[in-house]
């Protein structure tokens, strides 16, 4: 019973003049409209969960289904044959890995340096402020504008054609400002205290950065790594621009080159093949899948030491 | 101390990389990808029947690297002209807007005419221009106004200044004869930025109606009977079948080398053939 | 004699590392600071001009867009965004508090450690994968359904709001949990039920986390491309319903940009301006909401 | 008020003052003004006086700890061995080595015990494993926390409580093997059992190494302290030998804090 003191919200409602005083039955009938309230609130929060879950389900199941009649470990090793239309993906597999690894090389430590740099050696000031809105402001802006910026900058101004070093720079252009925005985060959530104990212990600024800031940060930046690395293999409009649409195994990273992504946009949008395209996308969902389990593992074990 | 040590790395690797930044940037204005082998960019309509003849011309000349490249034929045009590529592909004829177009030569290596789909279930058969452009111009807004069952007409188009949307808008919604104005493609009309963007909606609605490349009609579609004539190899060839518009090699200049040797496989039997099986009539012999 | 941080000094072979290093983290950070502000010259330098050239009013007001024939009005398209992004909202936004609420509240920890990563999941599918299921599943749904071509601001919503739900659902996750168990506990101890403290109490305290989760969601569903083309339809009109097609700004500069020369495509990279500017309001709206707590 | 005793003083501080900057267009703050004292090798200075009267700036200034947390400007000297701390020519890193620094709220890094311990002597450059193990048991054993960590030393330091993290953070900074040993409250957030352990503590390692208390608890000054030091807002009250102090001080405000007659 719950006592007078506490007015259930729904009493006050059925009448605003009603005494402070309620009576017992009075009381009663809002305990149970409470209850049945929760367990309404509660089971349509459960639902919605099982929906959401259920909705990704359907999708990775919808991709298996229309994609695993033509899947098979060949996929993975052959080359396409007749515009992808046969054969396997192997050298598309190789030059995602490559543009995926050549954006995160460039743009990683670019992004850790300038949050490290703009959190440990500079004061807080308008400058950090326009910096970070700036970032903020270019996290949101389409990727076909980098896709065209990439290409007047890097394929044609600086001669680089369509390969996976314009196609890796206009990447890491693009998820720069996703990393220094997560790892200044992660770099800020460090209580101060552990910057003034690892000082007290004589360690220089760097030394308190490399040994007590970064590996206290760790997550936060890896998450934001992870989040990058989704965006740079998913990425089509701003790849076909720089790194082109060639299905040859690459050479040189200065070679052109077609990622999973562009290959089932291809696939997919000029129908070459329905079937190859839900192939593809089921082994690009299986590869991120694989990425993103592998960094919750290694966010859990580095967690808990 | 094994994580710190990981982290020192971490310090000399940045040194690393952003050396090998600055010195990929600098070193590379010049050499560019000219200097190995031959690069075809441009329009996505001509780029898979490209894809196909370099395919072929590889075997015959198994030392060149061909590259083939999409981005759309103004993306073509710029790299012929900066040089990025040798061959610039384009589905449509060089706008007076573009800049210097005098220095870039055309060359026309194929007809390729636009087919009409609606989709099988639809029971138009035929239309001529006028019917035509008075269901892309939104005159008309149901199928009973030209022979059909009274559905309303769904419209598919390209984006603007896509090569099959201009030269269908300079064909069809030009009145012919009186020279009258264009009229404009009526506003509602759905558009999808490819071919097979095209082919998929009008396979999915009984009540759609759109234009794709002739090499690109599947027996998921009908292609309707325009002005009484049907696109075949032979209509286009003969030009009887007027809705055609030539696909075009551009370059800085006549092709030299390997691009020169390349444009004349094209035109040659072998180019001919393969853009034959792609419903394309080659502008060669 | 000023004692401040970056006075302590260091003598001998220590203080020339640490200067070295010091110098080797500021060209990092000026390096990639003139990454960003090249790239927001780049945009500006193309697109600015088109806009005073066609005027300010009659670029963003005007609703004719034929570039090819020098008709260049936007504003059909800004509506579609907002239309658009709206529509996710609505979907994506309610939703995600839900589950949120669900896995940070109620949840069991199984349930919980197997959900989360799913959701995860969600955020890491191509949006090109996205919008091809779209075309293939949720357009003929919406024909069937609601009648029109089943290219919609509808299914645009409905995609969207799709894409949104991971990043809306783990930030706000992450600002449930961040707020102290002694809330919930004072909640309970009056009498509230979990549900009442879940929203009550628990939500509201964790408001700024909220708010910055729709902002970045909002971010995201206004960025979004590819599967906003292959759904939406891309008409150049002012949707009045939510089956009529529209055009969001950024499938514009997609749609048009392969084939755009000349000023054509400086009015591409004048859309490219206008999403900036929408962009950098939103994120003004979303510090000014943050900092009011 | 100077103050001249017999021993070699370790540490000698002349005529010191302290502004803190001020935050942009606020009023700067005198922390400390004029103050001069000297300290004796192997005894425990204890600083009592009630908060804001700036003994913890005091304390923070001998091993240029302030310069992390917060700019001011800084007249006087403070001479370490007669050697001018501030003086350009002198290594700030190496002078935390040689003066270390406890704080207030245990905390440790996100790392096992042992690790804890030698975070400092590895910066130090010390690499031999039987001087690591040797510095381990050592200042754990210093610490009285040898008996209670010496076979889970590779546990996570933060599973420990909050007594057992304080008495880890005076084995981190014996590990550095300093001359003077800096401690800020250390036993204001913990149990009596805890605060007596670290009292002994320092009792025992007092001759090895000098120590200098700042705490809030008047009995535990009067407790440990060799000599005592009261601090009331910014200034040097008195200095002298505990017990005169705690007797019969000089000065009435001394006597009125001790009896708690303010605080």
């Amino acid at each position: 019973m719950i006592d007078s003191a506490t007015r259930p919200d729904s009493v006050q409602r059925v009448s605003a003049t009603a005494t402070v005083s309620t009576t017992a039955a009075e009381a009663s009938s809002a305990a149970r409209y409470n209850a049945r309230y929760n367990r309404l609130g509660m089971s349509i929060a459960r639902l919605t969960s099982f929906f959401v879950t259920a909705i990704l389900v359907s999708i990775v199941g919808y991709l298996a289904v229309r994609g695993l009649p033509r899947f098979s470990p060949g996929f993975f090793i052959d080359s396409p044959i007749n515009l992808g239309r046969e054969g396997g993906i192997f050298p598309i597999l190789v030059s995602t890995a490559l543009l995926a690894l050549v954006s995160l090389v460039i743009a990683v430590p670019l992004g850790i340096a300038t949050a490290v740099y703009l959190t440990e050696y500079t004061r807080e000031g308008h400058l950090t402020l326009v910096i970070r809105f700036g970032a903020e402001c270019l996290a949101g802006i389409p990727s076909i504008i980098f896709g065209l910026f990439g290409f007047m900058l890097f394929v044609v101004s600086l001669g680089m054609g369509w390969s996976i070093m314009s196609g890796g720079l206009t990447l890491a252009c693009m998820v720069l400002p996703t990393i220094f925005r997560t790892s200044e985060e992660a770099i800020k959530a460090v209580p101060d205290g552990l910057r003034r104990l690892g000082y007290s212990l004589g360690a220089t600024k760097s030394q308190v950065i490399t040994r007590i800031i970064l590996p206290q940060a760790k997550n936060g930046i890896l998450t934001g790594i992870i989040l990058a690395l989704g965006r740079v293999i998913g990425e089509t409009a701003c790849v076909i621009f720089t790194t082109g649409i060639s299905m040859e195994m690459p050479k040189s990273l200065f070679d052109s080159a077609r990622s999973m992504s562009v290959h089932f946009y291809l696939l997919a949008r000029e129908g070459t093949s329905i079937e190859m395209a839900y192939t593809t996308a089921f082994a690009l969902v299986l590869l991120i899948l694989l990425v993103n389990s592998g960094a919750n593992l290694l966010m859990q074990s580095a967690g808990r030491r | 101390m094994k994580y710190s040590g990981l982290i020192n790395r971490c310090v000399r690797l940045r040194i690393l990389i952003f050396a090998g930044l600055a010195l990929a940037a600098a070193s590379l204005p010049g050499c560019g990808k000219n200097s190995k082998g031959l690069t075809v960019a441009g329009s996505t309509s001509v780029q898979p029947v490209m894809e196909l003849i370099a395919d072929s011309f590889r075997k015959h000349r198994p030392d060149q690297i061909i590259d083939v490249e999409g981005g759309g034929s103004s993306a073509g045009i710029m790299a012929a002209l900066t040089g990025t590529a040798q061959l610039g592909m384009s589905s449509r004829r060089l706008k007076e807007d573009e800049p210097n177009e005098k220095t870039l030569t055309a060359i026309t290596i194929a007809f390729d005419a636009i087919a009409v789909i609606v989709h099988p279930d639809n029971p138009v058969v035929k239309l001529d221009l006028e019917q035509l452009r008075g269901l892309f111009s939104g005159q008309y807004r149901s199928w009973k106004d030209v022979g059909g069952s009274d559905r309303p007409v769904h419209l598919i188009v390209r984006e603007e200044g896509s090569g099959t949307r201009s030269a269908f808008e300079e064909m069809v919604m030009k009145p012919s004869g009186d020279g009258g104005r264009e009229e404009a493609v009526d506003a509602y009309a759905l558009v999808q930025d490819s071919t097979g963007g095209v082919r998929e909606v009008l396979r999915g609605d009984p009540d759609a109606i759109g234009f794709i490349s002739l090499g690109a009609v599947t027996a998921q579609v009908k292609m309707l009977v325009i002005d009484g004539v049907k696109a075949d190899f032979e209509t286009v060839r003969n030009k009887k079948y007027r809705l055609t518009r030539p696909f075009l090699l551009v370059s800085k200049g006549e092709p030299t080398g390997i691009a020169r040797e390349f444009v004349d496989y094209i035109l040659g039997s072998d180019g001919a053939k393969i853009m034959h099986d792609e419903g394309l009539v080659s502008a060669g012999r | 004699m000023p004692v401040d941080e970056f006075s302590a000094k260091t003598v001998g072979a220590l203080s020339a590392r640490e200067e070295r290093i010091r110098r080797l983290l500021l060209v990092m950070a000026l390096s990639s600071v003139s990454i960003l502000a090249l790239i927001i010259l780049f945009v500006f330098r193309e697109g600015l001009p088109m806009i005073w050239k066609t005027g300010v009013s009659a670029f963003l007001l005007g609703t004719r867009w034929a570039p090819t024939k020098g008709a260049f009005g936007i504003f059909p398209m800004i509506i579609g965004t907002l239309e658009v992004t709206l529509g996710a909202l609505l979907i994506g936004v309610p939703l995600s508090l839900l589950v949120a609420v669900h896995l940070s509240e109620f949840a069991k920890p199984l349930t919980r450690a197997v959900m989360k990563p799913m959701i995860e999941l969600l955020a890491a599918i191509p949006s090109v994968v996205f919008g091809f299921i779209g075309v293939t599943v949720i357009v003929p749904f919406v024909r069937e359904w609601f009648g029109g071509t089943g290219f919609s601001v509808l299914s645009a919503s409905i995609i969207l709001g799709v894409m949104i739900l991971p990043t809306i659902i783990s930030i706000t996750f992450e600002a449930l949990r961040a707020v102290p168990a002694s809330y919930r506990e004072g909640a309970l101890a009056l009498g509230a039920t979990p549900w009442q403290t879940a929203i009550r109490v628990t939500l509201p305290a964790a408001r700024s986390g909220i708010v910055t989760a729709v902002i970045l969601g909002m971010g995201r569903a206004m960025g979004e491309t590819m599967a906003v083309i292959m759904v939406a339809g891309n008409a150049v009109v002012i949707p009045t319903s939510p089956l009529h097609p529209c055009r969001t700004l950024t499938s514009n500069v997609a749609l048009e940009m392969a084939y755009a020369s000349g000023d054509h495509q400086k009015a591409l990279f004048a859309t490219g301006v206008v999403l900036f500017v929408m962009i950098f309001l939103l994120n003004l709206l979303a510090g000014l909401l943050v900092k009011r707590r | 008020m100077t103050d001249n005793a017999p021993m070699m003083p370790i540490l000698r501080v002349e005529g010191v003052s302290f502004v803190y900057d001020s935050p942009i267009g606020g009023k700067s703050v005198q922390a400390l003004n004029d103050i001069s004292l000297v300290v004796e090798t192997g005894t425990i200075l204890t600083v009592i006086g009630p908060s804001r009267s700036g003994k913890s700036t005091f304390l923070r200034l001998l091993n240029r700890l302030q310069e992390v947390s917060g700019g001011g400007h800084l007249t006087g000297t403070i001479l370490l061995e007669g050697r001018d701390i501030y003086d350009d020519s002198y290594d700030a890193y190496q002078l935390r080595r040689e003066v270390a620094f406890t704080f207030d709220k245990p905390q440790a890094l996100d790392l096992s015990i042992r690790e804890n311990i030698l975070f400092g002597p590895r910066l130090a450059g010390i690499t031999r494993r039987d001087e690591l193990d040797g510095l381990v048991e050592e200042t754990l054993q210093a610490a009285f926390l040898w008996d209670e960590v010496k076979d889970r030393l590779d546990l996570n330091a933060n599973r420990l409580s909050g007594g057992q993290k304080q008495r880890l953070s005076i084995a981190r900074s014996l590990a550095l093997r300093p001359k003077l040993l800096l401690l800020d409250e250390p036993c204001s957030a913990l149990d009596p059992v805890s605060t007596a352990a670290i009292e002994q503590a320092l009792i025992k390692i007092k001759h090895r190494t000098t120590v200098i208390l700042v705490t809030n608890n008047t009995k535990q000054a009067a407790r440990i302290g060799d000599r005592t030091a009261f601090f009331l807002m910014s200034d040097l009250v008195e200095i002298g030998p505990t017990r005169v102090i705690f007797t019969n001080p000089n000065d009435q405000r001394t006597d009125d804090y001790i009896a708690g007659r303010f605080g």
